[in-house]
């Protein structure tokens, strides 16, 4: 089995579906000839074709107009967003038309489109290309959000992505492109929306976090094993729909839950699965639930992005604060 | 055709006059349409006037909600689909009902969905129409997406697709456009120049003196039409779905025409512009035009003209009563469709409402 | 005192400001002569002119960059967007640059614009006419967002967020623009963003509604009262910043919560508020805090929209879930 | 001037030939200039082009983060911003350092901004100028608004906005062009066409023949000028400036020109262009031209040039020690200038975050 890094197992995802369906197209603002600024779609034009993987001018809206105009005809458009900084020019496609086709035509009409799009902060860029917004997207009926932490996770879940009749928004989490690899099977398999996974079993409290954000919560769940803390770690991986059920079980396990994300804490993602817990399993919280977020600003330029970014150690000091409740 | 209408000269594809006559300058452009055509050209935009107009009454009698209506601009709707093939592709905003019947569409799904429900959306048989568009020129870029994939798979459908003078100044229309150009999408980009977006006048919508002459920033033809010319209507189409099927990309028709009535039925015109602009148009009506035209011809007459509107109206009569006998939106509709199955918490939703209802009932 | 209607004390206020500061500018698509369609600025193009109330081409975007343009300059722009469902393709100048410039330029530029629109259903419109998607731009760093409930507020509230020097979000509930009146002085007042207000004391259960769910909300709670309980209800008035304190106080005194809005309940407002009241006030809760949202999906069309807006019903159906839980 | 050179003509502005000589045709266009003019123009070439040679080595030398560089164009930043008075605005997008530093912005600004620090973002005295915009064609809307506000307030200074070639498709160039057209704002919107847009190639980038002739969509006058031809450049904003100035509203200019470097550091431009392609411009750099121009005129000679790289260079790597010595961005920056005054939450955010630095401090 190749070890392969995020950018490799994307890729290779990308390459299996579009060789066994013509009805896929990709495309993006330079996706085709350079393979994307990241060269996560590197040589997949020369494999298919400039028809099948093709480089558009600089316009995101028509991007998804034009992929939803793709869809409506029986196309499986795969649109790139260079950075999902760069998303908010197609807001309006992708909230009045992508999400809302199937319902609003009485699934007369769907859009079976994944949007793929590199998000997140940590890697000392430029203004709007460090963005973690994946709130406002799950915030959007109609749209499945899915955000991968690992190679193997990546392939699977952009496999069941692209072959979802719903449009699927697929942040990919750039900070870890290429940080680690890990054995992915060659052939394709698939690792299904909407299912968290816990990463690692624990007693005393539950952390929830996704995307790059799981490398911070492991180095931090194996700091806190050392200093006395069991931590259940769960990877969300999709956004939503999202997986009650695995976040619920475990939380009632341990009585305690941690949220960790990227992007700023109010109205975020962790917000909404305190509530979740709060709705059903409220009686097995044994301190209050622990946000460790993006703060309510924009992401600082590189010189200020370390202190934005959650690390290891805020996980731990949010534990700490979390423990001393319980005395 | 293109080269001979520079929007840039001011030139306008016209072929009759406005008492129905034909121009000599028109003559040339003419297009070859059969008896039968012209009559059901004709019929179909009096269906939509009708349609229109019994429409704008039941809103009267608080029988179906707010709606816009074509009237004023049926040349345009009904000409430019009925100069296309089944197989192509319209993609429309709201304003295109001449169109929409002529592709297929019902006054019954019409009237459902100013009723209020989904189901109007979308049309018996499924033709090859999207549903109604409200933000406006975002379907532009559909119809470039549709052209697209034209192209992708080989075929020599064309795709059709309207919006406004106001429609123009949005950053759909750059990007929809430029999009169709680049990949010579056979995409007809109909802007239907009704002189007004809402109460703002067309002078004050941009600064260019055609909306045709947009076409240059995209290096594709744009011509002017008589959007109240039937015949121009449909030459002028014509000439734009050749140009795509021969893969020379799309083209940008400006329909010269008027609103004649309200933004829609929640308007109220008088506020925005004058009687007498509004009779100064009355005598364009492109229904007269053409029936004149008909009538010279000896196609048509005035007994044709009241039996065809008294079928019409009894037609739409008979829609709005099954419309109104429908049954409501079925609780199951408003979660069923938003994904393919039911996420889970969706379906928790669904059925803590069904839970409410039932205890609402038993209350 | 005269009695206003909220389009009334809207445009009163609106009045107020453009007599009292010449570098206020009123725009926005049909805002001029004819006075908006919702008639909400009718009259003040005939007493300022056209160079201050003025109509624009039909363009979103730019109506919000070109207020940004006039903003750096000095003046103070209003930007009018016809209904909150087409503010989608503004929503680039609004993420990336409307609320972030004064950051961005460590304060040297600020963008002191109100951007007005009206949101929400029940007025039995067409598609993307109702819509309530007030948690997205909640979540968008730099931005105040305020929903007035009535006439009183709106006329305070909006005058305080003309005189802010940071954008704001003014989210007007449509569909009580014109369903009641209330005493409104004539002279200018403000009424401070990022305050909620108790608008009933009550001793067995802190509901936070806001906008027009407040009228919702004051029937449910009229009829609890009558079926025996007692309820505290706060007009959250503004969604950010939120008012944490007067939340807080009301749930540590009241031991639970019920948030209703209209919004899909997934990521939405209540989820925010759920959590801040776990993290401050967990202990008081004697019951799973109860959200009464708008679903997960797109808002129906009139037929189906009275399944979609929460009701009192609703709401008293909550409360009763709330008590059995007590049992 | 606008009248001469219709891009719809294929007409391009130019006053200087490749080899630094003043055209027969250019003559008539030469602007006024003094000799310390062209000295101080000159200079502020060099000066972009030696910030930028050595910002790219800072970044090799990893001392700065990723950045675009000017190279190549520098005759239409600076010819620009040098047309201009200082109450005039400029509204940047990111690749007009040459206009940014003739605008009054600092190298050391520069590469504080580069450095990833917020500071950067603005210079000392704060000129008329806005940050850098990201998101691309955004900011020609902030110009259009700019413009309104000078007419609102009855002045007659300009705005001058840039964007590339690849931002002629984006929505905002409609949105924007179209504003500045529909209220006359004096706005000069300068396209730069180099070629690229990062990877794609302005063939693949519109249908449209030239950039300019985009400005008929708008109904204002629009002017390839030769980008790389600093009098051209200075002749063709004197006239859109006046243009402006004069109540007669916006106008485009596509300088044609080229970009000598990488996209960015990041970028890797032998996947997508050819090393000859690159070569054949390298005759036509813009300082070449000059340079051979003022040798020419003797107001210029090699001591001199060697005399000035070396200030510029001492100066580049002054501002560099600068910024590597400056503090790192303080806490309290990230939260105090997200709204006027901090709001409750965000306040209780910077306290928790401070009380984990003291918490770590002491672990
Ligand atoms: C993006 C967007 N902004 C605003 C509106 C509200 N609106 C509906 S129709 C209309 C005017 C449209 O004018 P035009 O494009 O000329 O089309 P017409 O109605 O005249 O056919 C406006 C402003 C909308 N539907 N979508
Ligand atoms: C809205 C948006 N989409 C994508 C990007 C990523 N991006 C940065 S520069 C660039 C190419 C710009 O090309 P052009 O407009 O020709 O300007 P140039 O860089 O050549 O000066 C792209 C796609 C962006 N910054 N903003
Ligand atoms: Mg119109
Ligand atoms: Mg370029």
């Amino acid at each position: 089995m190749p070890a392969m890094n995020l950018v490799q197992a994307i890729n290779n995802a990308l390459e299996i579906k579009l060789r066994e369906d013509e009805d896929i197209l990709l495309f993006g603002e330079d996706a085709g000839l350079e393979g994307g600024v990241f060269r996560v779609t590197q040589g997949l034009q020369a494999k298919f074709g400039e028809r099948r993987v093709f480089d558009t001018p600089l316009s995101e809206s028509v991007l998804l107009g034009a992929g939803l105009g793709m869809a409506v005809t029986g196309l499986r458009p795969i649109v790139e967003i260079q950075f999902s900084g760069f998303m908010y020019p197609a807001m309006n496609q992708l909230v009045t038309h992508v999400s809302r086709m199937r319902n609003r035509s009485r699934g007369v009409f769907t859009v079976p489109m994944t949007i793929r799009m590199p998000y997140g902060g940590g890697i000392r860029a430029l203004e709007l290309h460090s963005e973690s917004m994946e709130a406002i997207y799950g915030h959007v009926p109609g749209l499945k959000v899915v955000i991968p932490s690992c190679p193997y996770d990546a392939k699977g879940l952009l496999i069941s992505a692209i072959e979802s009749n719903d449009p699927v928004l697929f942040m990919e989490p750039k900070k870890i492109y290429r940080s680690f690899r890990q054995d992915v099977p060659e052939e394709a398999y698939r690792v299904p929306l909407g299912k968290a996974s816990v990463t690692r079993q624990g007693e005393d409290l539950t952390l929830v976090a996704y995307g790059a954000m799981m490398r911070v919560a492991s180095k931090a769940v194996e700091q806190a094993a050392k200093e006395g803390t069991d931590v259940e770690l769960i990877d969300l991986r999709t956004i939503y729909p999202l997986d009650r059920e695995t976040v619920l079980d475990s939380v009632r396990k341990t009585g305690r839950l941690m949220v960790l994300h990227e992007g700023p804490k109010t109205f975020g993602v962790a917000a909404e699965l305190i509530s979740i817990v709060n709705e059903e399993a409220m009686e097995y919280l044994e301190a209050p639930p622990q946000r460790v977020c993006g703060f309510d600003t924009i992401m600082p330029l590189p010189m200020g992005e370390d202190h934005y970014m959650p690390t290891p150690e805020r996980v731990l000091y949010a534990i700490e604060k979390m423990k001393a409740f319980a005395e | 055709m293109f080269d001979s209408f520079d929007p840039l000269k001011g030139k306008m594809l016209r072929i009759l006059d406005e008492r129905g006559k034909v121009l000599k300058a028109g003559q040339k452009w003419m297009p070859e349409l059969s008896d039968e055509e012209l009559v059901d050209g004709y019929r179909a935009m009096v269906r939509a006037r009708v349609a229109d107009e019994r429409a704008v009454s039941y809103q009267r009698q608080g029988r179906i909600f707010t709606l816009p209506t074509n009237i004023g601009q049926e040349a345009s709707a009904v000409g430019t689909i009925k100069a296309l093939r089944p197989d192509d592709w319209m993609v429309q905003s709201y304003r295109e009902l001449g169109g929409v019947l002529a592709k297929g569409g019902t006054v019954k799904n019409h009237l459902a969905y100013f009723s209020g429900s989904e189901t109007g959306s979308v049309h018996p048989g499924n033709p090859r129409l999207l549903p109604l568009s409200v933000p406006i020129t975002s379907q532009v870029t559909h119809a470039a997406g549709i052209g697209h994939s034209i192209v992708y798979r080989g075929g020599d459908e064309v795709a059709i697709t309207f919006f406004g003078d106001g429609g123009t100044s949005q950053g759909d229309f750059n990007e929809g456009l430029n999009w169709a150009a680049v990949y010579k999408c056979p995409v007809i980009f109909v802007c239907n120049n009704n002189q007004y977006a809402i109460s703002l006048g067309r002078a004050a919508q941009t600064g260019s003196e055609t909306l045709a002459q947009k076409a240059v920033a995209f290096g594709m033809p744009g011509m002017i039409v008589d959007g109240n010319d039937y015949l121009a209507v449909v030459a002028a189409t014509r000439a734009a779905a050749e140009h795509g099927r021969a893969g020379k990309g799309p083209v940008l028709l400006e329909m010269y025409t008027y609103r004649m009535g309200a933004h829609t039925t929640s308007d109220d015109p008088s506020i925005y512009r004058s009687k007498e602009e509004e009779e100064s148009w009355l005598a364009k009506d492109p229904l007269i035009r053409m029936k004149a035209f008909m009538v010279e011809r000896k196609l048509w007459d005035e007994d044709k003209e009241e039996a065809l509107r008294k079928e019409m109206g009894a037609e739409c009569d008979e829609a709005m009563r099954e419309v109104e006998n429908m049954d409501p939106t079925p609780v199951e509709d408003i979660f069923r469709y938003q994904y393919e199955s039911m996420p889970p918490e969706l379906e928790r939703q669904m059925q803590d409402y069904k839970a409410f209802l039932a205890w609402k009932e038993s209350r």
